[in-house]
């Protein structure tokens, strides 16, 4: 599977998931009178959103059945040793040894996602050198994306919501804060655009990352790809009947499902590209999500040496006992001076 | 969907070349700034990018009052306090200029003033005692070579083909350079809420008089616009009205007069040429569209 | 002396058969992959090249029988039969679920990795090699497609599509090349946005490949002696003391008088144990003299065993029950001398084991002993940081003496050198001791200087042949994967005259020499207590003349003929 | 490299919180004048520019320095300055983006700042100013950041940088020039209707822009490792007093040509600063003296080379230098600009409270900018051994 | 489970946080609005299903028509002539003569605010109102 496949592949799962909406609510009815707006409004959101929750649950129990058997944590910084060796904030919590440490040091993690802010990138000068440069533009990326996608997320809650929770237009006034077009352009879709472009162009266009990434790496990227353009399409230029459609969504929320009528085919598109995200999300990467918080190396302090960590499967220790070991150099260690426990083993000890 | 459709390929067929020839033959007949201008309806690239396919279908009502040159001419020697007094009411109140005590607030589209500020150049302690107390009505002066316009980053205040400068209250960001660089004083900004509303967008406090004329947001910058929206009806602006009949009733020449610059037959053009009328600094260059006659 | 493997024999630089340094670096082009039109890493298995250089020897069946473990035999890596067994497929995928199902860290690894590339330059070996398989992550996914086709629903019904394959002979070979290319350094969990610990898998790894006897004999062998013996080495009880007997020739000819140490001594205090390679090679020969002198300052009432003579662990890089094993000597021996504490010497991945697994796996052992807390014996200072495995670091406990003025040191004996410090990266990276062996070193040396920032401290580079492969016949591997913590060296050699390397790992002191050798000879590799020991003046010495290499200190260079 | 603005003392700390203390109220206060309108200010119909345009035009000068230390250094070789680029340039960033956020702060429709933009305007000046403005602050990000990163490495800094750092000095330049222009272009506005408004904008900016950067070294000096040099610091204070000369210079021109032609249009804005416009008395005239007071007391102190070696000398003669450019720039040359207005009426201009604080906001936002930026330099330069001089 | 606690904790607040629509809205969903048309007028200057989607955009290119172009009469589809005007055109007394029961329904269920009403007037809603006022 090189990188030309892989795009192929995944390119080409997202155009079908793309046509099969289209054929199913626009081409189906005008062809043959079917139709299938219940199968993508209802049906399929519904079983997209129980994979979802299902499959994430298990997935975590299945983590959680797993124990920790060693307290392996990377230790990033200097450890809490003697009371005057530098153990200041960044220590406590790069190298945790509390657990206020140990938290401080996962929200950094999953808010700021402090790892990659360290991010570094080897170049090679000329003859020997080799440099390293601070690289942050994956963290950048990274972060504009996830929290675009945070934003956007919010956003929606005004379909599913009545009344909205006070927060929701907050949101949407800061992130519509510049007016322009009509309706007022969210800077929060625009950008989540941009930073999932960055992210497709750096694993085409870093020969490392071309090598690495499979049809699992493009395919998300494609369907969320897909998802904000479709929405950006169904605010800006297709246009969908927006009460309709909330009508919709807030049947299913509520579980009392309709489908009205008049929503255009962008919208089903856009709400199956949605429920496939879904329904693919648990048996993806997609799950570090949830695995952030699993990750030994990083939720566990560094005080192993100080209390005993417990290994739920440790077995009887099997070792070469000293006995053992006595026996097979006993003559060899006493003409070497050294101390025995059995001083004469055999009665042939040699004078 | 379809009338939708229909349009957008009338705006494909004009940036596709097959379509071309006949514009093309008219092209010749104009420069590429005004071709170009005409197939977008006034509207700039960008600006039809922002309407999305959608191109104006709008036309000039047939009644509508036009001219190449729109231009007014004050003659002060017939104006009274009450003439003054009316113009600025009747504008203000057609246009919902608020009314804000705080002089540094003031908004003002029309006022009164004494001929030392009017003319600050043209000033001595000599002039004529009537003259000093006479009120010379001022407004925004429409320049032919208008500052504000030169400087505004965003059209907001630009002047339109028929001299009238005007303010797109819905562009303006509220920079104010435009008030900098006007050296009449003829421009207000909106330092607050001009008609505050309450949460359920109720008016608090006083109603704007005039239910048919928006009011304006904080923030942006508003001028006389020589009442645009009243020539669109076939209308003269509210203030030429006005002094024109108090001046009737009083037996007086009109104190205001409007009308096309251009037209060597309008009622400006026989005003001008019968009187000496002189324009608020004209050393500037700025060429005003208001004429006094003093 | 002790039976040691011929491999373990430094070759001299003529016979590694390398290019230049300089050649070398520029071989690892790192834009090769530009198109992406070659084939797939996943279908690349059957065509993995094993280069001669890159990989070690296999192990030789005795070492294996000798611990008991799995199809002992004799094979070659250059064979294309590897004599696996006949059920091997079943063997290694029994062996991956058992895993799955004991370590969190291994099942989440498997499934979490989004293949940012964050990793990828991290790695001494990428680097140094630009074999794409050496990027961190890519050496995971070797595992991880195998995880997929048999532990998820994808991966069996999509196969390739969803990143899944077979596991083949091939896979198998493949993997036992990478998963000795892998020193288990940790660099790139540092960098990882989930903290993935490329070092976790590559352990499951070894011990998977283990279960069907792919091993290397460079570790095989240490952990077969390490069991019998109590060291590495395979020194035997006498032997082990003569070497140190040897040390105390050095040091009367240094100092004018005679030290005793005491060896598997009842009722002692504490309990000393360092790596085997302190005792048996330079320059960590050097170092062990320095423990010797440090501890006669003090008058410290410590014991040396000969039954749990290893610091090190090689049974880390074969499996978590075989680390259990050989490290269970340590606690058994300190119940049996009844000492209070043990101190560990300056080690690598000993402390690794030390401070991430000791506890867990073998405090039990030291169930009705009298170990307790330490408590320095100078100093009174408790080691609150060791309170539960009762095993405090030398630099912590020197750091402590330092720290209290308890030692008399002259620095400028060690004004000729330029140092500077070498993180290991176990201590660095699995347990954080960084400023300690600073602090020590700034006491006894006039002249520190730091490596750039991007190659100390948390971000230190391997030595290159951590992990057990620091053999001979891998030296292109080695030399590539030092390349990048050399590089650092010569930027400091460069601009400040260093020519002192110091470090805390009995490893890099034994990998480093060959690497300074080759890519900057200028810089020799010492242990830290060898410097403090050259600092450290001693009650009743005679005037030093010379340092604990036997060369004459600054200043002593004409008393050297009278 | 940024991570090292996260690592610090607590004094850097204390400075960080701080600053984050003063950008929350200044915060607030915006929100309020979001809420409410400018009206919270002490604008009017009249005096439509104020404090924040002000603010504005004098960080523009500071933001330019910059070229002060970038052209003798890479036109003329003057490797001492090498050492100090980056502090240069990490200084104009800031000065930069607080000038951005006061224009931002003074719209009344920031919501619809994108305007500007979407219908680009070339025959405004502040559409240039947008684009001058905006360029500088991408090429000093760009061009400190990438060399600050090579010097990290050790290595020089990349070829391709160079045309940036040589289209970096005419930039400079150019940031000021078309900030005067915003001016110097309006007519009825006889203060400003001068040709020398961008001569006097750039000799202003030469001399409060490197009296900043003098006071920054010194402080850089006492809280880092990282010493600035004192040879820069002495060839920074030659600049600044030329710079400062030239500055009273062409004031005294701008001085002779008003009052000896005894125009009243361009006179009574000076009457109105110095002296009180027809018997109005004002809060500017003492801050006025008091401003030139300052400028003459710092040429007095400068041009002695014996003073000027003087480190503490140089840098009491730089605050007097900051402070009477200061006024003369963000006080007088606004608000003496708009009064008498058009009409030769007075409407009085002082700023309110929560003006004032959301300027301290937006200057705090910029110090903090410094900070962080500063102490990513000085990291730095430890780091790779440039700690001492 | 290991650490079962935690995890356990971990998955209800996902879970809260994710179903958060769901127990938010506890199964009410109000009714679809209807909005209330004009008694006597049928005809609006375009379909009802283009208005439905489109009337801003039809908004903002008639205010720019107005202001800029000084074109203000709108020709419909169907040939009509309409003035171009927010106020007058289309919330006069013969068409959506009442906000709260056109604009506001609609807008208030799917959380839009409209910035027009910034500026513009919204008809008077006293029962008393005159339509002549409208002239």
């Amino acid at each position: 599977m090189n990188a030309i496949l892989s795009l192929i592949l995944s390119g080409g799962v997202v155009s079908m998931l793309v046509a099969i909406p289209l054929l199913g609510v626009w081409a189906l009815p005008h062809v043959f009178g079917i139709h299938l707006e219940w199968l993508f409004g209802i049906v399929i959101p519904y079983f997209a959103v129980i994979i979802f929750f299902v499959g994430i649950v298990y997935k975590v129990v299945q983590w959680g059945k797993c124990p920790v058997p060693f307290r392996i944590p990377s230790t990033c910084a200097q450890q809490k040793s003697l009371p005057w060796i530098k153990y200041g904030y960044a220590e406590k919590l790069d190298n945790p040894v509390s657990t206020a440490g140990v938290v401080g040091r996962m929200i950094l993690e999953v808010l700021c996602f402090r790892s990659l802010f360290k991010n570094t990138r080897v170049e090679f000068g000329s003859g020997e050198t080799i440099t390293y440069k601070s690289a942050k533009w994956l963290w950048l990326g990274a972060m504009a994306f996830h929290y675009c996608f945070l934003v956007v997320i919010l956003r929606h809650l005004r379909f599913f919501t009545e009344p909205m929770p006070f927060f929701v237009p907050i949101i949407e006034k800061v992130d519509g804060f510049f007016q322009f077009f009509l309706p007022t352009v969210y800077q929060s879709g625009l950008l989540l655009g941009a930073a999932l472009t960055f992210l497709l162009l750096r694993r085409l266009l870093d020969p490392k990352l071309r090598y690495i990434s499979l049809v699992a790496d493009y395919f998300p990227l494609f369907l969320i790809l897909a998802i904000v353009k479709t929405g950006i399409l169904m605010r800006y230029v297709f246009k969908a009947d927006v009460v309709s459609i909330k009508e919709l969504t807030m049947g299913l929320v509520t579980f009392r499902p309709v489908i009205p009528e008049g929503i255009s085919v962008i919208f089903y598109l856009h709400i199956f590209l949605v429920s496939i995200l879904f329904a693919y999300f648990p048996f993806s990467k997609l799950m570090h999500m949830a695995g952030v918080f699993l990750s030994p190396t990083r939720n566990l302090s560094n005080n192993s040496r100080i209390v005993r960590h417990i290994n739920p499967w440790n077995p009887p220790p099997k070792y070469h006992t000293y006995e053992a070991y006595e026996d097979d150099f006993r003559e060899k260690m006493i003409e070497a001076g050294l101390p025995v426990e059995k001083q004469a083993a055999s009665p042939a000890a040699k004078e | 969907m379809g009338v939708n459709r229909r349009k957008f390929l009338k705006i494909a067929g004009i940036s596709t070349l097959g379509a071309a020839a006949v514009p093309a033959a008219n092209a010749l007949a104009m420069n590429p700034i005004e071709w170009l201008d005409k197939q977008l309806g006034g509207f700039t690239p960008s600006e039809i990018l922002l309407h999305m396919g959608h191109k104006p279908t709008g036309l000039k009502s047939r009644e509508a009052l036009t001219a190449k040159r729109w231009a007014m001419v004050v003659n002060v020697r017939q104006l009274d306090e009450e003439i003054a007094e009316a113009c600025r009411e009747i504008c203000h109140k057609i246009h919902n200029v608020p009314h804000i005590k705080n002089p540094k607030h003031e908004i003002k589209w029309i006022w009164a003033e004494h001929y030392e500020h009017a003319l600050p150049g043209q000033y001595h302690e000599h002039i004529d005692e009537n003259l000093k107390k006479l009120p010379f009505l001022v407004m925004c002066n429409h320049c032919f070579n208008a500052p504000c316009c030169r400087v505004c980053p965003t059209k907001a205040t630009f002047k339109r083909k028929d001299g009238i400068v005007l303010m797109d209250m819905h562009r303006c960001i509220g920079c104010r350079f435009c008030m900098a660089a006007c050296p009449f004083g003829a421009r207000s900004f909106n330092w607050i809420v001009p008609w505050p509303r309450a949460e359920d967008g109720k008016f608090e406090g006083k109603e704007p008089p005039s239910p048919e004329f928006p009011t304006r947001s904080k923030g942006v910058v508003e001028k006389c616009n020589f009442c645009a929206e009243r020539l669109a009806k076939g209308q003269i602006p509210a203030c030429v009205e006005a002094a024109q009949e108090l001046c009737k009733k009083k037996g007086r020449e009109p104190a205001l007069v409007f009308g096309d610059l251009e037209d060597p037959d309008s009622e400006v053009r026989q005003v001008l040429r019968s009187h000496y009328a002189i324009r608020r600094k004209p050393e500037l260059g700025s060429k005003p569209n208001v004429y006094y006659i003093v | 002396m002790a039976d040691i493997p011929k491999s373990w024999k430094v070759a001299p630089p003529k016979a590694w058969n390398l290019t230049t340094p300089e050649e070398l670096v520029q071989d690892t082009d790192h834009r090769r992959y530009t198109l992406g039109l070659e084939k797939g890493w996943l279908r690349t298995a059957p065509d993995v090249e094993i280069k001669k250089g890159m990989h070690c020897h296999a192990a030789l069946p005795k070492r294996l029988e000798d611990v008991g473990m799995p199809n002992p035999r004799n094979w070659s890596v250059m064979d294309e039969d590897w004599k696996l067994p006949k059920n091997w497929k079943e063997i290694v995928l029994e062996g991956f679920k058992d895993r799955l199902e004991r370590f969190r860290s291994f099942k989440l690894f498997m499934d979490i990795c989004v293949r940012c590339g964050a990793c990828a330059d991290k790695c001494h070996f990428f680097i140094g090699s630009a074999d794409p398989k050496n990027m961190p992550v890519l050496r995971a996914e070797l595992f991880r497609s195998v995880y997929r086709k048999y532990f998820t629903t994808a991966g069996k019904v999509l196969g390739p599509i969803a990143g899944a394959r077979e596991l083949t002979t091939d896979v198998l070979k493949e993997w036992w090349y990478y998963l000795y290319q892998c020193t288990e350094c940790r660099r790139c969990s540092v960098f990882c946005p989930y903290g993935i610990d490329t070092a976790e898998i590559t352990l499951m790894g070894r011990e998977l490949t283990n279960l069907v006897g792919l091993n290397i004999d460079w570790i095989a062998a240490p952990v077969a002696f390490c069991n019998r013996t109590g060291n590495h080495m395979g020194i035997q009880p006498h032997a082990y003391k003569d070497m140190i007997e040897f040390f105390l020739d050095e040091i009367e000819t240094i100092i004018g008088y005679r030290i005793e140490p005491t060896f598997n001594r009842k009722g002692a205090e504490i309990l000393f144990i360092t790596p085997s390679g302190d005792v048996f090679g330079d320059p960590g020969t050097y170092t062990a003299m320095g423990y010797l002198m440090l501890f006669e300052a003090l008058g410290l009432d410590y014991t040396w065993s000969t039954y749990a003579s290893e610091g090190g662990n090689f049974g880390l890089f074969t499996s978590h029950d075989m680390m259990k094993k050989l490290n269970a000597k340590m606690y058994a021996e300190a119940k049996r001398l009844g000492v209070k504490w043990i101190l560990g010497g300056e080690c690598g991945h000993m402390w690794r084991v030390v401070n991430q697994y000791m506890g867990t796996m073998n405090l039990d052992l030291a169930e009705g002993s009298k170990m307790e807390e330490p408590v320095s014996p100078i100093t009174g200072t408790k080691f609150e940081n060791a309170k539960s495995t009762k095993m405090v670091h030398i630099t912590e406990f020197t750091a402590d003496l330092i720290k209290h003025n308890k030692l008399k040191l002259d620095p400028s004996r060690n004004d000729h050198l330029k140092v500077t410090y070498h993180d290991s990266c176990n201590p660095a990276r699995a347990m954080g001791l960084l400023e300690e062996p600073r602090y020590v070193i700034k006491n006894v040396c006039n002249n520190f200087y730091e490596m750039p920032p991007n190659t100390i401290r948390e971000q230190t580079y391997c030595c290159g042949g951590g992990s057990g492969l620091n053999a001979g016949e891998d030296m292109e591997l080695r030399m590539r994967g030092g390349m990048p913590r050399a590089n650092a060296v010569k930027y400091v050699n460069e601009k400040y005259g260093v020519n002192k390397l110091a470090c805390v790992c009995a490893i890099d002191r034994a990998v480093l020499p060959n690497t300074m050798e080759y890519f900057v000879p200028e810089v020799d590799v010492t242990g830290i207590h060898e410097l403090v020991a050259n600092a450290l003046i001693l009650e009743g010495e005679k005037e030093r003349t010379i340092d604990l290499r036997g060369e004459p200190l600054p200043g002593m260079e004409e008393s050297e003929d009278v | 490299m940024l991570e090292k603005a996260f690592i610090g003392e607590r004094k850097y700390w204390i400075l960080v919180a701080c600053l984050l203390g003063i950008m929350g109220v200044g915060f607030i206060m915006w929100l309020w004048q979001f809420r409410v309108g400018l009206g919270i200010t002490g604008m009017s119909r009249d005096v439509s520019w104020g404090f924040y345009i002000g603010q504005f035009t004098y960080l523009v000068g500071v933001a330019a320095a910059g070229v002060m230390v970038v052209l003798p250094y890479y036109i003329h070789h003057y490797k001492a300055f090498g050492r100090i680029t980056v502090l240069a340039e990490f200084m104009a960033i800031g000065a930069v983006s607080m000038c951005l956020l006061f224009i931002l702060v003074d719209l009344g429709n920031p919501v619809r700042a994108i305007n500007v933009i979407l219908h680009p305007t070339p025959n405004s000046i502040l559409f240039w100013d947008m684009i001058v403005l905006n360029g500088y602050l991408f090429l000093n990000v760009f061009i400190g950041w990438n060399v600050l990163t090579a010097e990290r490495k050790g290595s020089p800094p990349p070829g391709w940088i160079k045309p940036f750092i040589y289209l970096s000095i005419p930039w400079a330049i150019s940031i000021h020039t078309v900030t005067a222009f915003l001016y110097a272009g309006l007519p009825g506005r006889g203060f400003w209707l001068t040709a020398v408004m961008a001569p006097r904008f750039l000799a202003s900016a030469f001399c409060a822009g490197p009296a900043l950067l003098i006071l920054l070294c010194v402080i850089v000096r006492k809280t880092t490792k990282f010493d600035p040099g004192k040879e820069q610091i002495q060839t920074l204070g030659s600049i600044v007093t030329y710079a400062l000369i030239l500055n009273v210079f062409l004031f005294v021109c701008e001085l002779f040509t008003v009052f000896y032609s005894q125009i009243p249009g361009h006179m009574h804005h000076f009457h109105y600063l110095f002296f009180g416009h027809e018997g109005h008395g004002n809060h500017l005239i003492p801050l006025m003296w008091f401003a030139f007071a300052c400028m003459t007391a710092a040429i007095i102190l400068l041009v002695p080379s014996v003073t000027r070696r003087n480190e503490g000398i140089l840098t009491v003669a730089c605050v007097l230098v900051l402070i009477g450019t200061w006024i003369d720039k963000g006080l007088g040359l606004v608000v003496g600009g708009f009064v008498p207005n058009p009409l030769g009426k007075i409407t009085e201009y002082w700023p309110t409270v929560p003006e004032a604080l959301i300027t301290l906001g937006v200057w705090a936002t910029g110090f903090l900018i410094i900070s962080l930026l500063y102490k990513v330099a000085t990291s730095v330069k430890v780091e790779v051994g440039a700690g001492e001089a | 489970m290991y650490d079962g606690g935690k995890i356990i904790v971990g998955i209800i607040i996902g879970l809260v946080l994710l179903t958060f629509p769901i127990w938010y809205t506890h199964g009410m969903a109000p009714k679809r609005p209807e909005v209330k048309l004009p008694e006597k007028e049928k005809q609006c200057v375009q379909s009802k299903e283009y208005m439905k989607t489109k009337h801003m955009q039809l908004l903002d290119l008639w205010r720019d028509s107005v202001v800029r172009v000084a074109q203000r009469s709108y020709v419909a589809p169907n040939g009509t002539k309409y003035d171009m005007s927010l106020q007058n055109t289309c919330m006069s007394a013969e068409c959506h003569a009442k906000k709260t029961e056109f604009c506001d329904r609609c807008h208030d269920y799917t959380g839009v605010v409209p910035y027009c009403w910034d500026c513009h007037i919204p008809p008077k809603e006293e029962p008393k109102e005159k339509p002549e006022e409208m002239h």
